[in-house]
């Protein structure tokens, strides 16, 4: 494929862009929540359905054989997209939720033990913040929090503190949904595996940002959402290293994931398979192989330079003083290009509401950080997420519409 | 006293002036939202929130000779004018008024695709509820 | 929607029929494993990615409300496609293996206590039978077997001797994937209720068949997979009694499944969102509505008509004397358009490649019941199964080029 | 003594009679499994199993003399058919030649595409396997 090369080209492979909504040009800043679908991903899903669909493994014929091919190959490209060392450490799961739920329950309840602590920060989604609390109230190990400061960034001094010899997992967010942050998981990684504790990373909203090595992180399980990630939706991946998912017993059981079965027990199936169990996500996973393809076409680095070039526009614009009603929650310059925002006066779902109407689409709401909000002493926010195929005109024409906002206020 | 289409009728002349302006509809809204009278504090409970809305709203009614009143508030501005323009609609109209009530003015001011499921959800849940009042009360006479 | 009147017209609802493989036209005869999707579902996914790709739920913008709007009117037309009570009642799930997963999981969990039995049968496919030896294992329940008989039909009289008080869940198969039998869950039913137990029904083969009602059967739980009754992959549907599900805790948790969410403790969603943990396969929901429609606008009666007829004939066909090398497995009259056998003197995969190169798709091995194969005896078998778009025609093609494999063995 | 190329080319020749005919194809291969000499039942043992193929096939090397022989058995008659022409390329090679082959009979026979990835892995598996009990002689050496 060839490099693609202007921001109009890449625009030009997502149809969706030129919806109209409200009677206006959508502007679509809601990445954070999903992104949309280059074509080849739309196509890729309709040419597996006009031509190949079948069940895949365990069949002889034609479509099967076509379909396990394309599939496995999807796995093959993981494996380079995020440097694992074999494609049998990347797992398909319905998302990020599914792949934090299946090392809970699979490795949390082989390793906690009442006393130990599993660690987490104050940002984290509750997709990685619940399945914690359930399995430490079945085990009776103790969750921790590493300490969030004003600006919306960990405090690593504080992390590194609390990093102790009882901590057994330490589970943390890459990127902040809500803030934006990019946090430090290369010093906690190193601190926690000092201990002997295992790292889980979410990369929910990393993944569509910048390189990910796995190797080179060293973490030991990484959570991915092919929607965020220019993909289809309903699929996500767990990446682990390959001792720990040998040693964890199955998550789900049924078809697929055995080897053999007896009426009274069964034998488990090896890597990947053992973990999924059932008819797997055919089409999304051989879609999902272009939207990789996509992101590694461009370029992370391209996507980084362009992406901050959006969020610089952005917030100088926001930062003039005709909008001193606006107030910043996640200030910390280490971050991606999401920013979340208050306009002071007015409730964010109207301004969410307001911004619709003048066809931009962004989130308002607690996005599923209610700890977080908390912490703020806010209910929600507005956020605005930016992706590749977002211009600066966009910003400029999202900046005046919020400026039109904030006139209105008394 | 004008009938409830006159009112419907009413609001819906008010927003043709928007033509599909959207975003002057949703300011008129609000607008609107911030000239509905103020609820008794004490009204302003958990029981009285209406479900599956994603803002809070809050209606109370208040049944006396033969007809309703409503009080209403919300912690957003939009949800706050929807709830008023019912309140106008629907105060001072007995529960049989209330219960025969086609709301046409709804899809006519352009807001049923603007405000989509969550928060039609919401809208229908407020009028739903404010049925739910008026049924309660035809059945108590 | 029109009725549709033929079964040339369905066909043409269907693209990927006109496949070739190995320079022959595409006969597809493997529709337990998955059945292809019609034109108007594959429209459905695209136009979703086209036009209104965007996270659901707790969003105001308007292509999140295009999309919620649509996910839960496939929810409403669920409810009436199984006449449930309330589609709060239709949770989705990534398939039938999932479903039973999270039943067994979290009523499992539940209810069972060391001593307490589980009933299954031994035709069960591995996702209706491992998970439940799983929670047995780990909570000291025993798993029994209702018996099956030589013709493949479950010995009834043997079931309701083996439901006794101590049976908690009963969970069975309505129609076998590897046999074809419908079991007489009706009778089960009431008979497992009238000491108490609860039931829940695997309805993966059965829903593409006949038509479902689940008050009038007064099942407590029933699994369904989208990619077996003409929609897309990567989705399931767990019908479960409100009661049932209140009671229940959570399987999966995150996002969306939650009311609150502290650091310390969370609580949950109403249903049916409380076992929709995140972001959920919104375009194969969006789309498997088109599924329903397409089986609702041919009516289950007319499917089973046109199936049985095509069944019928290839019956009549397979008795003739010259194929007096093939052995039908699973003989019981009473059973959808689904045929397992052997060629003797000949292994299933041999006769599976060779039917592949005429173009015939059909499933070979042990089907996930490897229990059952046991049974008969044997490793696996050949299965054809038809569907609503195959014609008598491919039926006779199809016997012709068993004909020839038969001629072939000395 | 015919050259490894030679062999593949005779096999491609015979296999260019049935054109595109991928179930004629078929049943040579199952004549050709049929005529594979029989082995020993003491080498069938699960060691020599090859991994990763549907059917079971088995692969048992004997060095002698600087070059390989091959014994194979399979429950399948194709596989049979298809490891049989490996045996025919490689017995009584070298290790130095069988690591040094490059299989292009394969796809010029037309099973590149009938093989799909389950059985093409257990294909791939079986010249994998032989490789390596090529290499484990080479090196013995
Ligand atoms: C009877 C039966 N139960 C369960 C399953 C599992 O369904 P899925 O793989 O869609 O989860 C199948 C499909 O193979 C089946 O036929
Ligand atoms: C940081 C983070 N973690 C987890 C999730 C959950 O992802 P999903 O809903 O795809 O399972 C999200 C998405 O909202 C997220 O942003």
């Amino acid at each position: 494929m060839n490099p693609i090369n202007s921001i109009a080209e890449i625009r030009s492979l997502f149809p969706v862009l030129n919806e109209q909504v409200n009677g206006k040009q959508l502007v679509y800043l809601d990445n954070a929540a999903t992104t949309q679908k280059p074509i080849s991903v739309i196509d890729a899903l309709q040419s597996y359905y006009l031509h190949d669909n079948a069940n895949i493994h365990r069949s002889a014929h034609t479509l099967a054989s076509r379909a396990t091919e394309q599939f496995e190959s999807t796995r093959e490209l993981l494996q380079t997209f995020i440097n694992a060392k074999e494609s049998a450490e990347c797992i398909f799961t319905k998302g990020v939720t599914e792949s934090i739920n299946l090392v809970a329950a699979s490795y949390g309840k082989l390793v906690l033990k009442a006393g130990d602590e599993v660690l987490l920060t104050e940002m984290e989604h509750h997709s990685n913040l619940v399945p914690w609390q359930r399995i430490c109230a079945e085990t009776g190990a103790v969750l921790k929090f590493i300490p969030i400061q004003t600006d919306g960034s960990i405090d690593l001094e504080a992390a590194l503190a609390i990093i102790n010899p009882k901590v057994k997992i330490v589970s943390v967010v890459w990127v902040s949904n809500a803030l934006g942050t990019i946090n430090p998981i290369a010093t906690i990684i190193e601190a926690a595996h000092a201990i002997g504790a295992k790292v889980m990373i979410d990369a929910a909203q990393a993944a569509s940002h910048f390189k990910i090595d796995v190797q080179a992180l060293d973490c030991d399980f990484m959570a991915i959402s092919s929607h965020k990630l220019y993909g289809p939706t309903g699929l996500g991946v767990l990446y682990g290293k390959r001792e720990l998912l040998e040693a964890m017993p199955p998550y789900q059981s049924g078809g697929e994931m055995i080897k053999e079965v007896f009426l009274t027990h069964s034998t488990y199936n090896e890597l990947p398979y053992k973990f999924e169990a059932g008819t797997p996500n055919i089409a999304a996973v051989i879609a999902f192989k272009m939207a990789l393809q996509f992101v590694t076409d461009i370029g992370h680095e391209t996507i980084a330079v362009h992406e901050k070039s959006l969020y610089d526009a952005f917030l100088l614009g926001i930062q003039q003083s005709s909008f001193n009603k606006i107030k910043l929650i996640g200030t910390n310059p280490h971050k991606i290009a999401v920013q979340s925002f208050e306009v002071v006066g007015m409730h964010h779902f109207d301004v969410g509401m307001l911004l619709d109407a003048s066809g931009i689409a962004v989130r308002t709401g607690h996005h599923c950080t209610q700890p977080l909000m908390r912490k703020f002493g806010i209910e929600g926010t507005v956020r605005a997420s930016f992706a590749i195929y977002n211009t600066a005109q966009e910003i400029d024409y999202f900046l005046a519409a919020l400026q039109k906002i904030c006139d209105r206020i008394k | 006293m004008k009938t409830i289409n006159d009112i419907q009728d009413e609001i819906i002349a008010d927003f043709s002036l928007f033509e599909d302006d959207m975003e002057s509809k949703l300011f008129y809204l609000m607008d609107i939202g911030k000239k509905l009278a103020p609820m008794d504090p004490a009204h302003q409970s958990p029981e009285f929130i209406i479900k599956g809305c994603m803002s809070k709203v809050w209606v109370y009614p208040i049944f006396n000779e033969g007809s309703l009143q409503f009080e209403a508030d919300s912690n957003t501005e939009i949800t706050k004018g929807l709830v008023a323009l019912l309140v106008k609609i629907w105060n001072n109209r007995t529960p049989a008024e209330i219960l025969q009530t086609d709301l046409y003015f709804i899809t006519q001011i352009g807001m049923g695709s603007m405000i989509g499921s969550q928060r039609s959800n919401g809208f229908a849940g407020m009028i739903q509820q404010m049925k739910i009042y008026a049924n309660a009360f035809q059945n108590h006479n």
